[in-house]
């Protein structure tokens, strides 16, 4: 299982601020989350930076258990 | 609030901020400089509503290590500033508390203005945070949201 | 300290300085930006000694008077800034203690590191102050002196 | 009685930080400063600048016992 971090609107859409996914690529785990967490979260995952382990990642990065991504959708801070 | 360090403080946390602690910490026998800059919450809003609060979020593993890059990033730019501090406050922040500060010491002000200047702007540009308005009777999301910046791309 | 004023509070005196009493004060509903920039005594020195303190003596009406005409100035050059103080300690400042104080708030960030800078420079150019370095065993006074800059020359 | 403030070096050269003088113009009442002062002071007011009421003077202004003249060495402030 690799750890998904929801953040901010992510967060909303989704329900849960992190989460648990199989799978053995980004993307792969992205279209599983997409499954669980329904419409909302698709329209801000299309808008959103992927990182993992706290770096920019592609759809197509392999990822095993002890992982993190980062789903972030447009920031507003300060 | 954790044991601070000797030079590099960042620092993620829903306790309220203050200016005069940063500038305590920052001054060092050599620097005679201390600039501070603090964001606070205003009244004005990209919602259209009298804001009462805001409510900010992240995750703190990663806000703080995108701060510590930041800081990294200005002391490749200002060698000779003293200490740098930037604390965030995540949680619901009321009107006229402090949301960000940023803290830099150095023996000459103009390397302390730049680089004060230089770490607001990064930070609100690289920094992973996000910020629900709150008014009477309702919240939303900032509409002033934009993607998240490289921190080397600035 | 005295009742403080509402939007420009020029203040000279012997009691400590605080960033955050400035930095609070400044705070306006308005506007979401503070800078401060605070000056402390440094152990370098312009007469090559170990520095444990300073002494600054002036005339505080002359002082005043001249400091409030440095803030008006900046209101001229900055017009959207909210609220502008300025606070310059006399007589014994010890190691690490604030001299000089500035405070802006602005709307928006950018006017308030500017005129932060202006207020700063032009308070060090401008305004009737004379600093003595006090070491181990001796005193003098400083040797970076220049002549009184006219505020609007500047 | 004209009041003549004396500032940082002007001050520690003429031992006191304020005194009164008689004389119609700047000029007059700082002839008469050295006078009492001496030598010391003479060399700290060569480098000085003069203000009457908070604004720079002329050693040619005519002055009353109403008006205030500083004697303002080069500065070291902040």
């Amino acid at each position: 299982m690799t750890r998904v971090l929801l953040l901010g609107p992510a967060r909303e859409a989704a329900g849960v601020a992190q989460d648990e996914f199989d799978g053995d690529t980004v993307g792969e785990i992205l279209h599983s989350a997409v499954d669980r967490y329904g419409a909302d979260f698709e329209r801000v995952l299309a808008v959103s930076q992927i990182w993992v382990n706290g770096n920019p990642a592609e759809l197509t990065d392999l990822v095993g258990p002890y992982d993190e991504i980062a789903v972030l959708p447009p920031i507003s801070g300060g | 609030m954790n044991l601070a360090p000797n030079l590099d403080w960042v620092f993620v946390s829903s306790s309220p901020l203050s200016a005069d602690e940063l500038c305590k910490w920052a001054t060092r026998p050599n620097c005679g400089a201390v600039v501070t800059f603090c964001g606070t919450v205003r009244n004005t809003s990209t919602t259209g509503h009298d804001i009462t609060s805001l409510e900010y979020e992240t995750d703190v593993a990663l806000a703080e290590a995108r701060l510590a890059e930041v800081v990294g990033e200005a002391r490749s730019r200002w060698g000779e500033i003293g200490a740098v501090a930037v604390h965030h406050r995540i949680g619901t922040v009321e009107l006229g508390e402090i949301t960000v500060v940023v803290a830099v010491s150095s023996p000459h002000r103009q390397d302390a203005f730049e680089a004060a200047k230089y770490l607001i702007d990064t930070v609100k540009n690289c920094v992973p945070m996000w910020k629900r308005e709150v008014w009477e009777g309702g919240s939303a999301w900032s509409e002033e949201a934009h993607d998240i910046v490289s921190v080397r791309k600035r």
